[in-house]
């Protein structure tokens, strides 16, 4: 009774046919895993890619857009930004330390194969609530993984995002995102030319770790089976990584490499493959000369093997003795394991036997393409024809419930995990909006800011999306950084159902829109489809990172904690809209059912924002945009940060919850008089309470503590 | 009474650290090590005197918290 | 007058202590810890990170690098050694220090400022210092937390100390769990020290706190050979 | 040929992880729990067959590698 090998494997019938025309026989083992993982969702962008071309990927800064390992934009003065995001989900639910601490292994990869020095990693993470054990499990084991591996390979944490809700109970999130600075004359691409250069594997002795572990694991949904899968957990290895780096930015320093490519998901068959195909070559591959970390590994174990921390160079015969010696100097093994050819063929050999031989672009090139059914879910209609019913009156009370919600309240439990300062760039650390890195010896400096809303998206994938990209914006243009180029991890259900598709679709179309707008290209990103569990999927959790450049950077650029007694507070941004309490913080945080139509954000609008953020950011002690939870957050992160009260001008008691897009906060000295023609003062700072007049106050001692409380209190 | 808790790596996991002190023991002239392993012991002090009682608490607690299941095998004894 | 700062694989803030040190206008050049002659260098730093991967023990392997034969020369010669963090862990078990450094003892890792008051300006740690000066200066570690065994503890000559923003010294400044809250060592002639936090991250206002220039300073004084 | 090496704290030095594990698993329901220590437990395979050349070579790797003479104690024995 048992299912023929090709569907054990994930393959559909129509895949396993699709093989046999290419190869014009039947394939050999090895073949049928090779294709299995390379034409996986995870590998393959099989559901996706008929949409992805939608993004806005050009602009005269883009150097490298999508399609290799990190996308690459210019910054002037010969310098080079190198970075991208990528998801680990599904391995963070089986193990949530090693799950993680791989996750920004890989990242860490795709940034150096680049050429590029890694700088810093962001972490947007997501979970069930954490009144569960298991989640607090998830949770805590997650920011471990990424402290430890993270800390230890030596490149700083500077953010990130966390979010609670029970529907990524049984599937968390875990996206990390990385940067990498590198000059000019240092960008190396993974493409294998030069006919009898030699492809070395650089790095861990292959091992059998996560084998198929990419199309298990990434492209199958999860069920109580999956408790099985556990064996392929991968371990990562930080030190290793870190001798890695450093010995290949020796490499291209020293001008050693031709190409390079990282070993992600079915290990040394894509990276084999994938450099040769995209030098249009061919590559002869012995598998006798991997080293190998047990010895009866079979062929289609050690091709398909995911040991992390490994890296495939190219390099000339010429060099081939210097980069060995190299390697040897910062302690890492490594094995001359084949041979580039006129192609196009990639042909494996074990032990004298033959064992794969097929065209190394079909792996790629060949792989399925689908249009998967589109179709509005059901849920759409009554959402949209539902209003969302709230008691506000009671605003400080309702304040504090926001501040003891742990997705707004204080951060430092986690991000205190993470070194954040080395490298002696970090002007603007997390706890603010965007983080903000120098370049040193330059005036530039860097911003980054991800962004997430899956509650907002599900109810309005278009517009949800679209909001990610301006509220990214907005966060990196506080610390006077003007938006640069973006990447995006689009985190979905499974593809197989119009509804998801539907909500994949408008989410693409939305961020496209909004990139337009604002003149950000799209240079890398990823999709992490099968997010369900037991039939249910995750909200549609689109991922935004968007990178920044100041230049040059304010002298003092603002921070929350710069508010003083006698500054005034000012609103800037459009005050009067409807329909943002769909999808709202104060929504989810009072129990409202989760319906209404979030209202579309205004491209104008939002342009006009991010110019006054650009121009304030050199003069304003703070500035900060409004986003989770409203005005009445923003205010009271302002004014816990600052340690002082604020007396507020009275409004609406909904309207301090709404979540209008394109506000900010600015705090000006009362000499300095409005900072901006449209904005309004809402308050002065003084004493020791936010004071909302007739609603009621809130002292910031109270405020401080349920906030600072927020996470912690609900670990131990 | 005392019981001892042994962890061990699973089968087929890779183990760095081990793989680390072996290199290192080798660079200090210890040329005939061939492999290092590393795991934990934990030493559970418990209240009375049931034997039975406490391994199959101290396995309880291997299971709930001490070892992770993802990753590491274990046994429990009792030390006299 | 120029400084080793030595590099073993797996450190980190080897370019971060070179950097700080341009900044106070002084000289300082890598070494890989296969290094054997360390003739030319007036001084030495073990900056922080994880060296062999903070595998075995933080400190344990690293110990027996090449280069450390030649740290121990310049250490009994009197020269300054400044172990930071992790330099800190690999001092210790190199025996030039007393005690260890063991996991925090909230079991997690702490990124944050910190406060420490000066106990002792008989070191090259802190000679340019004032006893009771409070420093602010960011804490990076994980195994942060410093025992020392009974029998080292008379002989112990404390330099930083744990403390409130005020200078108090007590168990809710300690961030670790450290002996005596103790934040920094060294021998009894003061030319070996070594200390948890990192002075080299506190020495530009724009990176928040320049606290950490008068310990680096000190330092940097002590190049010249030492009189005790 | 593989040596089982235990290292244990040596007493009276502080043992976080022993402690916040015995605070756990009280949090967790096993009142009886009074204390917990935690170690190391190191399998050291080598080449060659003379067991106390073994075990004499593994107690040196021991005082000079792989316990802290400062703060922990070592026992090694040959495991079958
Ligand atoms: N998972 C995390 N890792 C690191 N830092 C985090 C994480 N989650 C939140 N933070 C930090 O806490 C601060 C507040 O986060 P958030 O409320 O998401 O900011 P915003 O609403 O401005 O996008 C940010 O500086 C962010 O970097
Ligand atoms: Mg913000």
């Amino acid at each position: 009774m048992s299912e023929p090998i090709h569907r054990q494997l994930g393959m559909t019938d129509g895949e396993y046919d699709a093989v046999v025309g290419i190869l014009e026989r039947e394939p050999r083992p090895a073949e049928l895993a090779m294709y299995s993982v390379m034409w996986s969702e995870h590998c393959s962008y099989k559901s996706s890619r008929a949409w992805l071309g939608r993004f806005p990927t050009e602009a005269p800064w883009v150097v490298v857009g999508p399609g290799e390992n990190a996308g690459v934009v210019d910054l002037g003065d010969g310098w080079l930004a190198a970075f991208r995001i990528e998801s680990h989900n599904h391995p963070s639910f089986v193990e949530p330390y090693q799950g993680a601490a791989t996750g920004v292994g890989g990242i860490l990869r795709d940034i150096f194969t680049m050429g590029a020095r890694p700088i810093a990693v962001w972490d947007p993470i997501r979970f069930g609530s954490l009144d569960d054990p298991k989640n607090r499990y998830l949770f805590s084991g997650v920011v471990s993984g990424i402290a430890g591996y993270g800390n230890a390979v030596g490149v700083p944490t500077l953010g990130g995002e966390v979010e609670f809700d029970d529907v990524y109970a049984k599937n968390p999130l875990v996206n990390v995102m990385a940067l990498g600075l590198l000059r000019r004359e240092q960008l190396v691409l993974s493409a294998a030319s030069g006919v009898g250069n030699i492809a070395v594997l650089l790095g861990a002795a292959t091992g059998r770790d996560g084998i198929g572990g990419a199309s298990i694991l990434a492209s199958a949904s999860f069920d109580e089976a999956s408790a099985e899968k556990r064996p392929s957990v991968q371990v990562g290895d930080p030190f290793e990584e870190k001798k890695l780096i450093e010995a290949c930015l020796e490499l291209y320093d020293r001008g050693l490499v031709v190409g390079i490519q990282d070993l992600g998901a079915a290990g040394i068959s894509c990276a084999t493959s994938e450099s040769a195909a995209n030098g249009g070559m061919g590559m002869d591959v012995d598998l006798d000369r991997v080293h190998v970390r047990e010895a009866d590994m079979t062929p289609g174990e050690i091709l398909m093997s995911e040991s992390q921390e490994r890296m495939l160079a190219i390099v000339t015969p010429e060099d081939l003795d210097v980069v060995l010696a190299l390697a040897a100097k910062w302690e890492i093994d490594a094995s001359a394991i084949g041979t580039v050819t006129a192609g196009p063929q990639l042909k494996v050999m074990h032990r004298g036997e033959l064992v794969a031989e097929l065209p190394a672009a079909s792996l790629s090139d060949d792989a399925p393409l689908y249009h998967r059914p589109v179709a509005v879910p059901e849920y759409i209609e009554t959402a949209w024809a539902t209003e969302v019913e709230l008691d506000l009156r009671d605003v400080p009370n309702v304040l504090l419930q926001l501040l003891d919600d742990p997705a707004i309240g204080d951060a430092s439990w986690i991000y205190e995990q993470y070194d954040h300062q080395l490298f002696l760039n970090t002007v603007i650390g997390p706890g603010h909006d965007g983080s903000l890195l120098r370049i040193k010896g330059t005036d530039k400096g860097l911003a980054v800011s991800t962004d997430g809303n899956g509650r907002r998206c599900y109810l309005e994938p278009r517009a949800g999306s679209a909001r990610l990209v301006y509220e990214a914006a907005l966060n990196v243009a506080v610390t006077g950084a003007k938006p640069l180029a973006m990447v995006d991890n689009l985190n979905f259900g499974n593809p197989e159902k119009p509804g998801v598709m539907w909500q994949f679709t408008e989410s693409v179309e939305g961020m496209s829109e909004a990139c337009e707008a604002l003149g950000i290209p799209v240079v890398g990103g990823n999709v992490s489809f099968y997010n369900e569990t037991d039939g249910v999927d995750i909200f549609p959790t689109p991922v935004v990172g968007l990178l920044g450049l100041a230049d040059p950077m304010p002298q003092s650029p603002p921070r929350l904690d710069r508010a003083e007694d006698g500054m005034d507070l000012w609103l800037v941004g459009d005050d009067e809209r409807d329909g943002d309490l769909a999808g709202s913080a104060v929504a989810r945080v009072l129990g409202a059912p989760h319906v209404g139509r979030p209202a579309s954000p205004d491209p104008a609008a939002a342009r006009s924002a991010v110019e006054t953020a650009l121009a304030l950011a050199h003069v304003a002690p703070v500035l900060h945009d409004v986003g989770r939870g409203g005005l009445a957050v923003a205010v009271a992160e302002i004014c816990i940060r600052s340690g002082v009260g604020c007396d507020l001008m009275e409004r609406e008691a909904s309207s301090w919850f709404e979540e209008s897009p394109h506000r900010l906060l600015v705090a000006t000295a009362k000499e300095d008089g409005p900072p901006a023609a449209s904005a309004k003062r809402i308050g002065t700072f003084t004493g020791t309470n936010i004071d909302f007049g007739t609603h009621g106050s809130v002292s910031v001692a109270d405020a401080a503590s349920t906030w600072r409380q927020a996470i912690p209190r609900r670990l131990h | 009474m005392k019981i001892q808790v042994e962890i061990t790596r699973r089968p087929g996991l890779r183990d760095p650290e081990g793989a680390t002190a072996a290199r290192a023991l080798r660079d200090l002239g210890f040329t005939s090590v061939s492999d290092v392993h590393f795991g934990r012991s934990i030493v559970v002090e418990v209240d009375g005197d049931d034997r039975d009682q406490a391994l199959t608490d101290v396995e309880d607690m291997c299971r709930k918290l001490l070892a992770n299941p993802v990753l590491e095998d274990f046994t429990v004894e009792v030390l006299d | 007058m120029r400084t080793a700062v030595v590099v073993f694989p797996g450190t980190n803030c080897e370019r971060d202590v070179v950097y700080a040190l341009g900044v106070l206008g002084a000289r300082a050049d890598l070494v890989w810890h296969r290094e054997t002659d360390l003739s030319s260098f007036a001084g030495v730093i073990l900056p922080g990170g994880f060296a062999h991967g903070d595998y075995l023990r933080t400190g344990a392997i690293a110990r027996f690098s090449p280069v450390m034969d030649s740290v121990k020369a310049m250490a009994d010669a009197g020269q300054p050694v400044l172990g930071i963090c992790n330099g800190f862990q690999v001092l210790c078990e190199a025996g030039l220090l007393p005690g260890a450094l063991v996991a925090n003892r909230d079991l997690s890792f702490i990124c944050r400022p910190v406060h420490l008051r000066v106990e002792s300006t008989d070191s090259i740690l802190t000679r340019s210092a004032t006893v009771g000066d409070v420093l602010e200066i960011p804490l990076n570690s994980y195994e942060g937390n410093f025992v020392v065994p009974e029998a080292d503890r008379e002989a112990l000559h404390t330099v930083l100390r744990y403390s409130d923003a005020q200078g108090g010294v007590d168990d809710d400044a300690n961030p670790n769990g450290s002996f005596h809250n103790i934040a920094g060592v060294a021998n009894r002639r003061g030319n070996v020290a070594g200390v948890m936090p990192h002075p080299e991250r506190a020495v530009e206002d724009l990176l928040g706190s320049t606290d950490g220039r008068i310990l680096l300073e000190s330092y940097l004084a002590s190049l010249a050979p030492i009189h005790v």
